[in-house]
Parts: structure tokens; sequence; C-alpha cells
């Protein structure tokens, strides 16, 4: 097992620079060479959930120990949070690659698609491998500078000046991150996560701390596109072609965004009262103020795009108040049912949004608009397209048994039994107003007359297509299993208790 | 021989967790199978509805009240060995078998049974929806799964699916019908995170989550809380006011069978069975929530009658009444006592009787004119005579005519109200005024069924009607059922319907005297004669305005007979002309208000995204100041 | 301390172009001066007074090495910075062929 | 793009050849002395730099832009990939493990891999500037 951990992070780098070696020599390669890697990286996360003995594992790179206590290497760490995470970016970025395979032909420069692509895929499996804050920030930029060069994919005006905005935005949050790096290594001399951990709680300057928290709220809050620093992704994520935006919303803004600070905010840093605080209020303010910027949206994608900003709200929200919990000295089983919710809502979410963004591809492959007033009666024509973006919808907008209604019960229950109630009711109200917006869509996209088109063009999606659609949508309707007390305990209660239990995290020192 | 059947009965069809999985397999399947086997489907579903309303039969015979049933105990799936994982999931899927979950679950079945067959000839290529069949079967599984569920989360669920069948039954064919099947998935949606945010209270105060474990006292504001966040849970689902506004649209725009299907029948029977349960047996109301639930009642009764008499579409007004009658129930509900409680329950089944024959009388009449408006039908009482009896006789029975059911149910919510009056509250001390809006009500309803009668049965037969036939047996069959169950609980009601039925429901009860008793006999009375000389007085005003006749003029289709013209003359009244101006813009809908404000907040938030970098990067430095100053400040 | 307030001030310096700069290629100017001045930033918490270069020398006692990692830290991130540069002067070269201006004002397609 | 004048051309025909020796000594003594392979790729880069600017782009004889230095960038990673992986694979089961004998230090063939991963990394980074370069400026 141990030394699988860094198969996640070889596989796509080489598969980036053998396409861009052979793929314009060999066009079969660049296709299915993606496909079969994140399939394979897939098949291993998987393993990895099922034989996971609730341990921590530790991949040595270059099989430099620590001297003197002092870990000098660089580090994977693979606990439960790791896996789940990397189930999640192997099983979307699969699945959008294979579904790019039909959708992508209509563009030149195939072959440099793919690279980036499995270049995002390898940055974003390092982040969440890595055990240490700079090499995060190394593989957290591969993968957001790949993922400027894909929202400019089509090079078209919007595309460019969305990938412009999002890069300067980008860069600014990286330097705040890179700063707050060179401000934690001044500190503590040191950069694996958990010797830093160890020797904050040794010391205490707290302001410095206090100051280093917030500079990542607001890095990573931008990278997750909290509000305020959401204003690039509505921009991005619609510019990018279909399988990137499902990538992008999917996964992206969780694989650098919530999961950084999901891990440093519990494992590196000591909870305190304040910062829960400030980090419920952030998520409160998403969930809010997302719903209402995308109730009005009239191009698909653009309120897909607003939804994750809402979404990401409930999964922060999950988790400050877990941490509030925490930082009370409540209940611990309270606050970790608060964080199964949030965790729980973001594997929810990277399926049921990265299904969205596909529908809304398959309906622009075949229409070529994804202006909803021009759009309407496609649901005689795209059955299966129709069919998964309903599940899909309803997995967003929380209705059983989809698996979006269990992680909002989670998340709302956990709310009211740390009596927040202002919390509870404006979570139902989001979750209300989301199913507005997604009946709007349904509505405009796959009811009513059929516009204006020559009929014969409209018809299903490739199968490539198609396959990526069917196998998220029973995932939809999948996931909601893990609801059950048996498999829940199995995945979701290994992920929580090594973020409640600071000391478990810690533990990897001594095993070094 | 007979041992074998035995078993055969017991182990399978009186069995209570057959009757949940066989229908939802079945849905399933029939989801799977592609379109072409249409005839299959139909058959299938017919089949399998037959038998599972043959099972639901057997389990109400079966003296086994209060028993707790585990959905998985006696479903074959216990034999898999999947060890303790599977028995931490059976403790949330624990079915309390009561009289009152056997009784829904009899007449749920029994409704999809025969929607089915009405199905079989209304339902054909023309208007055909994707997974009719399939969507059938798996809303009865869902209601028989939610009224049989003890533990709260489990009733949730299946609740919630509800409404995604819902939305699934209507043809989103054009702009209007898709609009009204996105407004009742989002209303029922919203009533659905209510109840899911009563439930959150409910885990919050340390209760269990299994019903018929929960008595929690009205007495602090929490509990009122959760008590309100499920009772707006309940009447979104049977269409109380103010969250009835969906249902005239659906009705409107749905096919007729999915209009008896779900608004009519199975929604009534569920928000009113969860309604008794939330008074019932989840909460102890105290004098003021008695006195809400009774405003809420008699304010439906009224709102959905008078709105009703408005309507020129016969759908529509049946969708109003739909409404009207639900306040009925309401009223019984909300008087607390065994005797209010008992007519509540029997109203329920009974306005499910009629109104479900209602609608599918109104899909006979539009499967064979075509037309939606009762200005354009007329004189279709010869050509559809059986049709028309069964019509008249669920108006009848709705306008609370004895010897129908409609009479029995609302006289026994009348002598409920007189009952309650005895006591000493704030509430019962208003009994006349309850009373008498509920008469008043009932008057009214009798009004506009003598228009929708008038309109669409009686009077001159048009032209373009003459070669209109009788709908096929398929099609009658069911509407004759009905009409004959109406009559029968009409009939028996105080021999046999409510002591057999509904008597044990709630225990003993004081039943006072028979149908003879003088006072319901006057109340009734008043009620036929208000009916009358509104209807009369209508007449009259109709033939002032018709003009004066020369001589040598044909006969005009105005001067003839005209039933829906009186109506108008109502809605010029000048305090109601205020209102029903606004009702028509949707001033009261609460659907389209929540709406325009959610909008208003969109358009302020978006213009701030005006696409200029530069503010963007402000937000984010001025975000970050915020939270430094906050922070480094208090600290 | 000097050194460091400077380099806090450089950085402000380049936040200042971000934010009032229309010119497109000025915003990435004032990107890349924040870059540098962390950079900068790095250099200096690895200094060690009269430390020399950390390469292998002939061991005396009073031998001091500055501290290497941040100055290996700097390299790589001299090297992501250079691919955010390459790919935002990618971008805005693209961004003037097909918008025909450098302001970023008016490259306002996105909003709402 | 047209070149520059005669005296430009004749004074740069002189330094390139210089340069790219430069640049040859610190890559192969990149584990030796300070610099080492990402030095290495400004420097030759910078030897390219000149040509092009000089000669104008011309030069380089390319039927598409970019071409053969994209194909040397990516062959440099590849190479370094390879060796990292072979660490994994055959070696030590560890990735990126110094698997060849140290030698002695202070010489020139010593510490292991390094000097192959300095010429991996020379040659990626030279292509890709170089890469950037031509997608810049032409």
């Amino acid at each position: 097992m141990n030394s699988l951990i860094p198969l996640f992070i070889i596989l796509p780098l080489a598969t980036a620079i053998l396409i861009m070696l052979f793929g314009r020599l060999a066009k079969v390669l660049q296709k299915a060479l993606p496909s079969a890697v994140l399939l394979f990286l897939t098949g291993l996360s998987f393993y990895f959930i099922i034989s996971w003995d609730s341990g921590i594992y530790i991949y040595e790179i270059g099989g430099w120990g620590p001297i003197d206590n002092i870990p000098i290497s660089i580090y994977f760490v693979l606990d439960g949070l790791s896996i789940l995470m990397l189930c999640i970016i192997n099983l979307v970025g699969f699945l959008s690659g294979f579904y790019a395979i039909s959708y992508i032909k209509r563009y030149t420069g195939e072959n440099k698609f793919y690279a980036l692509f499995c270049l995002m895929i390898a940055g974003m499996n390092g982040v969440v491998l890595s055990g240490d804050i700079f090499n995060l920030y190394v593989y957290l930029e591969i993968a957001a500078i790949s993922s400027y060069a894909l929202v400019a994919f089509e090079v078209e005006k919007e595309k460019l000046e969305a990938s412009y905005k999002y890069q300067v935005l980008g860069c600014l949050s990286s330097f705040f991150i890179l700063l707050n790096i060179g401000l934690l290594y001044w500190y503590t001399k040191s950069l694996n996560i958990a010797d830093i951990s160890r020797i904050m709680e040794a010391s205490a300057n707290k302001n410095l701390i206090i100051f280093i928290q917030i500079l990542f709220i607001a890095g990573f809050g931008l990278k997750a596109a909290l509000i305020p620093f959401h204003a690039w992704l509505p921009d991005a994520h619609s510019s990018a072609p279909s399988p990137i935006s499902a990538m992008l919303s999917g996964v992206l803004i969780k694989a650098i965004g919530i999961y950084l600070i999901i891990r440093l905010f519990f494992n590196m840093f000591d909870i305190t009262y304040e910062i829960a605080l400030l980090i419920t209020v952030i998520g409160t303010l998403s969930m809010v103020i997302g719903v209402l910027l995308a109730i009005g949206q009239w191009d698909m994608k653009r309120l897909l795009a607003y939804h994750s900003i809402s979404q990401m709200g409930y999964v922060i929200i999950g988790i400050g108040i877990g941490m509030l919990i925490l930082a009370k000295g409540g209940n611990k089983s309270w606050a970790a049912l608060s964080i199964a919710g949030g965790l729980f809502h973001m594997t929810n979410h990277a399926v049921f949004k990265g299904l969205l963004f596909l529908n809304a591809g398959a309906v622009e492959y075949t229409t070529g608009t994804r202006n909803l007033k021009e759009l309407g009666g496609l649901s005689g024509s795209m059955p299966v397209t129709s069919s998964t973006s309903l599940s899909a919808s309803m997995a967003i907008s929380g209705i059983p048994p989809f698996n979006g209604f269990f992680s909002k019960l989670i998340i709302i229950i956990a709310a009211a039994k740390a009596q927040y109630f202002l919390l509870t009711f404006l979570a139902i109200s989001v979750s209300i107003i989301t199913l507005a917006s997604f009946l709007k869509l349904q509505k405009k996209t796959f009811y009513g007359k059929l516009k204006n088109w020559n009929l014969n063009k409209i018809k299903e999606a490739p199968f490539t297509m198609c396959f990526s659609m069917i196998v998220l949508a029973i995932l939809c309707i999948g996931l909601s299993l893990l609801i059950i007390p048996g498999i829940r305990e199995n995945i979701m209660i290994h992920v929580v208790y090594t973020l409640i239990n600071k000391s478990n995290y810690l533990l990897i020192l001594s095993e070094l | 021989m007979t041992i074998a059947r035995e078993l055969f009965i017991s182990t399978f069809l009186a069995n209570i967790s057959f009757i949940v999985f066989l229908p939802l397999f079945t849905g399933i399947l029939l989801i799977v199978l592609p379109q072409r086997f249409r005839i299959f489907k139909q058959v299938f579903a017919l089949i399998i509805s037959i038998i599972t309303f043959i099972s639901a039969l057997l389990i109400y015979i079966a003296k086994s009240a209060g028993r707790y049933v585990n959905l998985f105990n006696l479903f074959p799936l216990r034999y898999l060995s999947l060890s303790e994982d599977f028995e931490a999931v059976t403790g949330l899927a624990v079915l309390n078998v009561d009289n009152l979950a056997k009784l829904i679950v009899l007449f749920v079945c029994l409704f999809s049974v025969i929607i089915i067959i009405y199905s079989f000839a209304y339902i054909n290529k023309a208007n055909n929806i994707r997974n009719y069949y399939a969507y059938l079967m798996l809303t009865l599984a869902c209601s028989v799964c939610a009224a049989l569920a003890d533990n709260l989360i489990l009733f949730i669920i299946f609740w919630g699916f509800l409404c995604l069948t819902l939305y699934k039954l209507i043809k989103g064919y054009d702009e209007e019908s898709s609009t009204a099947a996105t407004k009742s998935l989002i209303l029922i949606g919203a009533s659905d995170g209510f109840i899911i945010f009563g439930m959150a209270v409910l885990w919050k105060i340390g209760q269990t989550m299994e019903i018929s474990r929960l008595n929690v006292a009205t007495n602090n504001f929490l509990n009122v809380f959760a008590f309100f966040s499920f009772l707006i849970g309940s009447f979104t689902k049977a269409g109380a006011f103010p969250f009835h506004t969906w249902i005239p649209d659906y009705a409107k725009k749905a096919p007729a069978s999915s209009s008896a299907f779900l608004p009519a029948s199975l929604d009534k029977l569920l928000g009113i069975y969860f309604m008794v349960r939330i008074c019932k047996d989840m909460f102890v109301i105290n004098q003021w929530l008695t006195l809400i639930l009774l405003i809420t009642g008699v304010i439906t009764i009224i709102i959905g009658v008078m709105m009703a008499l408005m309507q020129h579409n016969y759908k529509r007004l049946l969708g109003y009444h739909a409404v009207s009658q639900v306040g009925y129930m309401v009223v019984g509900l909300g008087l607390g006592t065994p005797l209010g409680i008992v007519g509540g329950l029997f109203h329920m089944i009974n306005n499910a009787l009629y109104k479900s024959g209602l609608f599918l009388v109104a899909g006979s009449i539009e499967k064979r004119t075509g037309k939606e408006n009762l200005n354009d039908l007329g004189g279709l009482s010869r050509a559809m005579p059986l049709t028309f009896i069964a019509a008249l006789i669920f108006s009848l029975s709705i306008s609370g005519i004895p010897p129908f059911n409609g009479f029995a149910s609302k006289w026994t919510i009348y002598q409920g109200i007189v009952d309650f009056g005895k006591e000493t509250g704030i509430a019962n001390r208003l009994w006349i005024i309850w009373l008498s809006l509920a008469v008043i009500g009932s008057a009214l309803t009798l009004a506009s069924f003598v228009k929708f009668i008038t309109g669409a049965f009686m009077g001159r037969a048009r032209k373009e009607f003459n070669k209109v036939k009788e709908v096929s047996t398929v099609m009658w069959l069911p509407q004759v059922f009905l009409a004959l169950v109406c009559i029968g609980f009409g009939i028996f009601a105080t021999n046999l319907v409510l002591p057999k039925i509904f008597a044990p429901l709630v225990g003993d009860f004081q039943y006072a005297g028979s149908w003879n008793s003088s006072t319901i006999s006057f109340l009734v009375l008043i009620s036929i004669i208000l009916g009358f000389l509104i209807y009369l007085a209508g007449n009259i005003k109709n033939m002032r305005t018709a003009d004066s006749f020369v001589g040598g003029e044909k006969i005009q289709q105005q001067t003839g007979y005209s039933s829906t013209e009186f109506y108008k003359t109502i809605s010029n009244f000048n305090i109601f002309s205020f209102f029903y101006k606004k009702a028509d813009n949707k001033r009261f809908d609460i659907y389209n208000v929540s709406k325009d404000i959610i909008l208003w907040l969109y358009r302020r938030f978006s213009t701030a995204h005006s696409g200029v970098l530069s503010s963007y990067a402000i937000w984010f430095l001025v975000g970050l100041t915020i939270m430094l100053i906050l922070l480094l400040s208090f600290i | 301390m000097t050194t460091y307030l400077l380099c806090f001030v450089l950085f402000l310096v380049g936040l200042f172009g971000v934010l009032t700069k229309r010119n497109i290629i000025k915003i990435a100017i004032g990107l890349i001066i924040m870059e540098l001045s962390l950079f900068m930033f790095f250099a200096l918490i690895g200094y060690v007074d009269n430390g020399i270069a950390p390469i292998i020398v002939e061991k005396t006692e009073n031998t001091k090495f500055v501290d290497p990692l941040p100055q290996a830290i700097v390299l790589t991130a001299i090297v992501i910075g250079l691919a955010t540069t390459a790919m935002l002067m990618a971008i805005a070269i693209r961004l003037y062929k097909k918008y025909n201006t450098f302001d970023i004002r008016k490259i306002a397609n996105l909003k709402g | 793009m047209i070149g520059m004048t005669l005296i430009l051309k004749k004074i740069n025909q002189l330094i390139v050849g210089l340069i790219f020796l430069y640049g040859i000594y610190i890559i192969t003594h990149g584990h030796l002395t300070p610099g080492g392979c990402f030095a290495v790729g400004a420097v030759i880069a910078g030897a390219f730099f000149l040509l092009v600017l000089a000669y104008g782009s011309d030069i380089l004889k390319l039927r598409k832009r970019e071409e053969g230095s994209s194909v040397a960038e990516s062959t440099g990673i590849f190479i370094f990939l390879v060796l990292a992986f072979t660490a994994l694979i055959i070696v030590t089961r560890i990735f990126f493990t110094n698997y060849l004998p140290k030698g002695i230090t202070g010489e020139l063939i010593s510490s292991g891999v390094i000097p192959l991963y300095n010429i991996a990394v020379g040659i990626e980074v030279a292509a890709a500037l170089f890469n950037t370069f031509l997608a810049l400026y032409l």
C-alpha cells in the first residue's frame, strides 16, 4: 500500500508528458491514455478506501528519514481525508476525461487539452497527498496554472477575459499563501504540517498566528470561491469547456480550497472560537448570497457556477459548526456529525455538480447554445441528458432519496443541535431557493415546446458523454447509501476521526 | 393445499414489507423497461396494484393493531447474512402498523387500482407521459411507506419523494403546464424543508425520532415552532390556506388521472394523516393552537369556495374545491375532541372518494369534448348519462346533501363543533362562528356545483357535441364504483361505517343522537335553501340581463341557459372585486410574493458584479482587512 | 528590520499597481513586483548574520551557514512565478488582439 | 521577424558559442558548485534568445513554431521522471532515491544520479524558457 502512494502523482504527470511527446503521432494514445490512467487511479483509490485500517501512511520521497527528530524530507501523508479526496478527484477526473473524448473533438490542439488535464489532476492529487506546506503550494500552483490555461482553451473573447481575471485574482491569493508560508517558516523553522503544529503548540504568539490564519482564510477562500472572494468563479467556470467546468466546480475548488482549509485549520492550527465563528459566518454568507445570485441567471453554466458558491457555503457551515462545537468544548460526537455532514456534502457536490456541468455540455454540444431563453423541449430528443439532469437537480436541491438530501439533513440537524437556529433556517431557505432555480433550469431546458431548430440535428449526445452522465447519475442515488450506519462508520467516521483528534495526526511524527 | 395457501398468505400477502417493496421494485422495473412495452407495463402495473390492494385488505382485516414491524425483518432480505451493519439500518426502518395507518394504506391501494384502471383508456399515445405507470407504482409504494413509517427520517424520505412523482406525473408540454409542475414541486419541497426544520428542533430538544413515542408539550417557544413547522408540511401537502396555491394550477394543467390520484386523494390522505399524527400523537396542543387551527380551517373553507365560484375552467374549479374541503378536515381535527377527529378523518376519506371521482368525470368530459371551459360546454347529460349520474352523485356528496357521504361527515363535524362549544376555552366560546362559517361554506359549495353540473351537463346540447358518446367501460367503471361507494358510505354511515371503521381510530367517543337530531336537520335545511336561493338569484339576474324578445330571432346560446354568467356578478360586488382583482394578479399567492422578493434581492446583488477586475480585487482586500480588524482588535 | 519593512513596502507597491492600473500589462507588472518582494522576503528569512553559502567546505570552529531551505524555496517559487507570468502575458497579448484595447475596464463582457 | 545589423550578427556568432560552453560547464559541475540545472537552463535559453533576436526567427527554420523546443521540453521532464521512476521500480522501491554510487565528494563523477537529474532539468528549463519566449515573441 505504501509504495503505491506516489503513483497518484507520477502516473498523471507521465501521461501528460507522453501525450505531449507522442500524442501527435498516435491519436488513439492521447484519447485513451488519460482515461485508462485515471480509471486505474480510481480503482486504486477505491482499493485504498476499502482496505483502510484507519491508520496514517507516510511515504518519504527519496528515503530521507528525519535527522534529530526534525523531518527534513518531502512526505506524502495518506489519511482518511486524503483518501476520500483522492476518490473524488480521480473518479470525477476519469468521468470528465472519458466524456471529453467526444466533446473535445471539435477543438484543435486536443493533445494540449489532455496534457493540461492530466497535469491538473496530478497537481490536485499532489495537494491532497502532500504532508508539507511548501510542496502543497507547488502542487496547488500546478493545478491552478493548468486550470488558467484550460479556462482559456477555446480562445474566444469571453474565455480570455475570464481567464485573465481568474489569473490575476488567483495570483493575488497565491501570493498571500506564499507570504503565509514564509511567515510560518520564519516563526517555526519548519515546513512539515505536523511539525509546525507541534512547535506552535509549545509557543504562543497569538497575534501572529491569528494573522496567519486570516491570510490563509482569504487565500484558500479565494481558491474555494467563498464570498467575498468569489468574483472570479462564475466567469471562469462558465467559460471553460464543459468537462473542465465539471472538474473545476466539482473538484478543483474543493481540492485546493476547502480541503486545505479543513486540513490546516484542524490539523495545523489550534481551533479557536473566533476563527471558527469567522469561518461559519463566511460560509453562511456564501450560502445565502451565492444562491441569490444564481436564481436570476439565464446562462446555464453561469447559474451552475453560482450554485457552486452556495453549495460550498453548506460544506463550510458543516465544518464551521463542528469547529465551533469543538472550540466551546462541546460534545465531540455532535461535532463529528457536523463535520461528517460537511464532508459528505462535499463528496456529493462533486458528483452532482460534475454531472450538471456535463449535462450543460451535452446540451451545448447538440444545440450550440446555453442561453436558457433560447432552449426548450429537449426532453423528448435527449432522454439520457434530461433524466440524468433531473436526478442531479433533485440531488442538489435536496429531494430524497438523492444524496444531497441526506448531507443537507445532517448539516441542518447539526446546526439545530448546536442551537444556531437562524443558520438552520437559512440553510433550509437556501435549499428551497436552490430547488426553485434548478426547476427553472429544468423547465427552460427540457420542458416546454421545442424551439425552431432543425429537428434532425437534435439528438442524444455520443456514447462516451452518455456513459459518464449515467455513471454519475447512478452515483447520485448510490451515494445516499453512505448514510447507512454500517457504511458510514467505515468511511466517514475515520475521516472525521483524524480531523477532530489533532494528536492523532501528530502521531506521524513519531512514526517517521 | 389449504395449509399451503395459509402459508402463502401469512408469509407474503399479509406481510407489511411485502406491500412496501412490491410496488417499489415494480416501479423501478417499469422505469428500466423500454417505452415500447406500453401495454405490458399497463397490465403489469394493474396486476401488481391489485395484489397490493388485496394484501392491504388482509392486513386491514387482521386484528393486530399497534404492532411494530421492522421493515427488513419480514422481508426475505433477512436471510442474507449482512451481520451487524444491517442491524443498525433496521433500527431506522421501523414501521408502525396501527389502525389509522392501516386505514390509510387500504385507501391508498384502493385509489391506485381505480386510477390505473381509468388510465387504461385515458392515457393514450396522444397524451402519454414518459414512465407514467412506473411513477404511479413508485407513488403507491412511497405513500404506503410514508403512512406506515414510525421513524420521522424514514417518513421524510418517502414523503419527500412523493413531490418528485407529482412533478413527473404532469406533462410539461407547454409553458403553463411546466410552470404549474414547477410551482407544485417548489411549494411541496419548501414544506418538506419545514418538516426537516421541525425534525431538527425535535432532535435538539432531545426527543426521539419515533412518532409513536413522541409526546411533546407545546408550552415553550421551541416546541411550538416545531409544531408549526410540521403543520406547514401537512398543510401544504393537503392544501390548506395559505399554502394551497399549487393545487388549482396543478389541477388545471395536469392530466385528470394525475390530479385524481395525487392532489385529490393521496395528498389529502397523507397530509391529513400527518396532521392527525401531529395533533394527536406527537404534540399536546393547547387552546391557542386550537384557535389557530380553527381559524385556518374556516379561512380555508371560505377562500377556497369563494375562488371556486369564480372559475370557468372546470378542472381549476375542482382544484379550488379540493382546497375548500380541506378546511373541514382542519376544523374537525383542530377541535381535538374524539368526535371532531373522527369527523375530520371521515371527511378525509369521503373527500378523497368524491373528489377523485369528480376529477375522473372531468377527465372523461375533457377526453370526449376536448374543451376546458364551462362556457364552451353544455347538454352533455344525454350523451354521457353514466358520467352525468356519477357527477351528480359526487356533486351532491361534496355539497353535503343527505343521504350521501359528504353529509354524514360534515354532520359529524358540525356535531363535534356543537359538543366542543360546551366547554370553556377561548376557541370553545367562539363555537358559533366556526359552525356558521362551515355551514356557509357548505352552501357556497352547493352553489358552485350547481354551476358545474348545469354548465357541463344541463342546457341545450351544442351542435359540435352531437357525436359525443359515453366514455369506454374502463373509464366509467371507476366513476360508477366511486359513486356507489359514496352512496354506501352515506347510507350506512351511522350503522356501519362510523362505528366499525372510524371508531377504532380514536377509542371511545360519545356519539350523540341519530340523523333526526333537530339542530342538525335545521342546519342542513339552511344550507340547501341558501344554495338554491343563490342559484335562483342567478337565474333571475340572468333573465334580467337578457335581451327582450322581439320575435323572429334565432335562439341564442346566451338567452337559453347560461350558468356561468351569473357568477360574474359576485365578483363585481365592491368588497369582493378588490380582492378578486388582487387574487387574479396573484398578490395573495405566497409563491409569487416570495418569488418577487427573491428576484429583487437578485437584482441588487447582480449589479455589484460589474465585470471590473479592480473592484473584484478590492472585494478581496476589503474582506481580508475586515477580518483582520475584527479579529485583531477583539483579541 | 528595515529590510523586512522595505520588502513589505514593495509588496504594497505591487498591490497598488494591481488595484489602480487600467492597463492589463501594468497589472501583470504589479503582480510580478509583489512576487519579487515575496522572494526577497524568503531570502531574508534564510539569512544569518555573517553566514556563508551552504556548500561543503573545510570545517572550522565558527563557520555559520545561511539557511539553504528558503533559497531552494525561492528557486522553486521563481519557476512557478515564471510559469504564471508567461501564462498571464500570453493571455494579455491574446486579449489585446481580440479587444484591441489594453484597458481592463473596457474588457468587461462578463458581468451579472 | 527580420534580423538586426551585421555588427550584432557577427558579435553574436562569437559570443553564442562561449555561452553554450559556459552552460555546459555549469551543468556538469552543478552538483559541486552553486548553480545547477535552473541556472543552466536560463543561460542556454539566453543563448537562443540572442540568436533569435539577432538573426530573426527564420534561423530556426520552424514549420510550426515552438515545435522542436516543445518536444525537447517534454523529453527533459520525461527523462527526469524515468530516472525517478526507475528508483521506485527497479532499485529501492522508493521514489526519487539516489541509487547510483556516490563517489568521492568534490570529484566530477560523484553524487549518484544528481548530475543526471541536473542535465534533464537543464534541458527542460532551457526548452521551456525558449518556448515561452517564442510564444510571446512571434
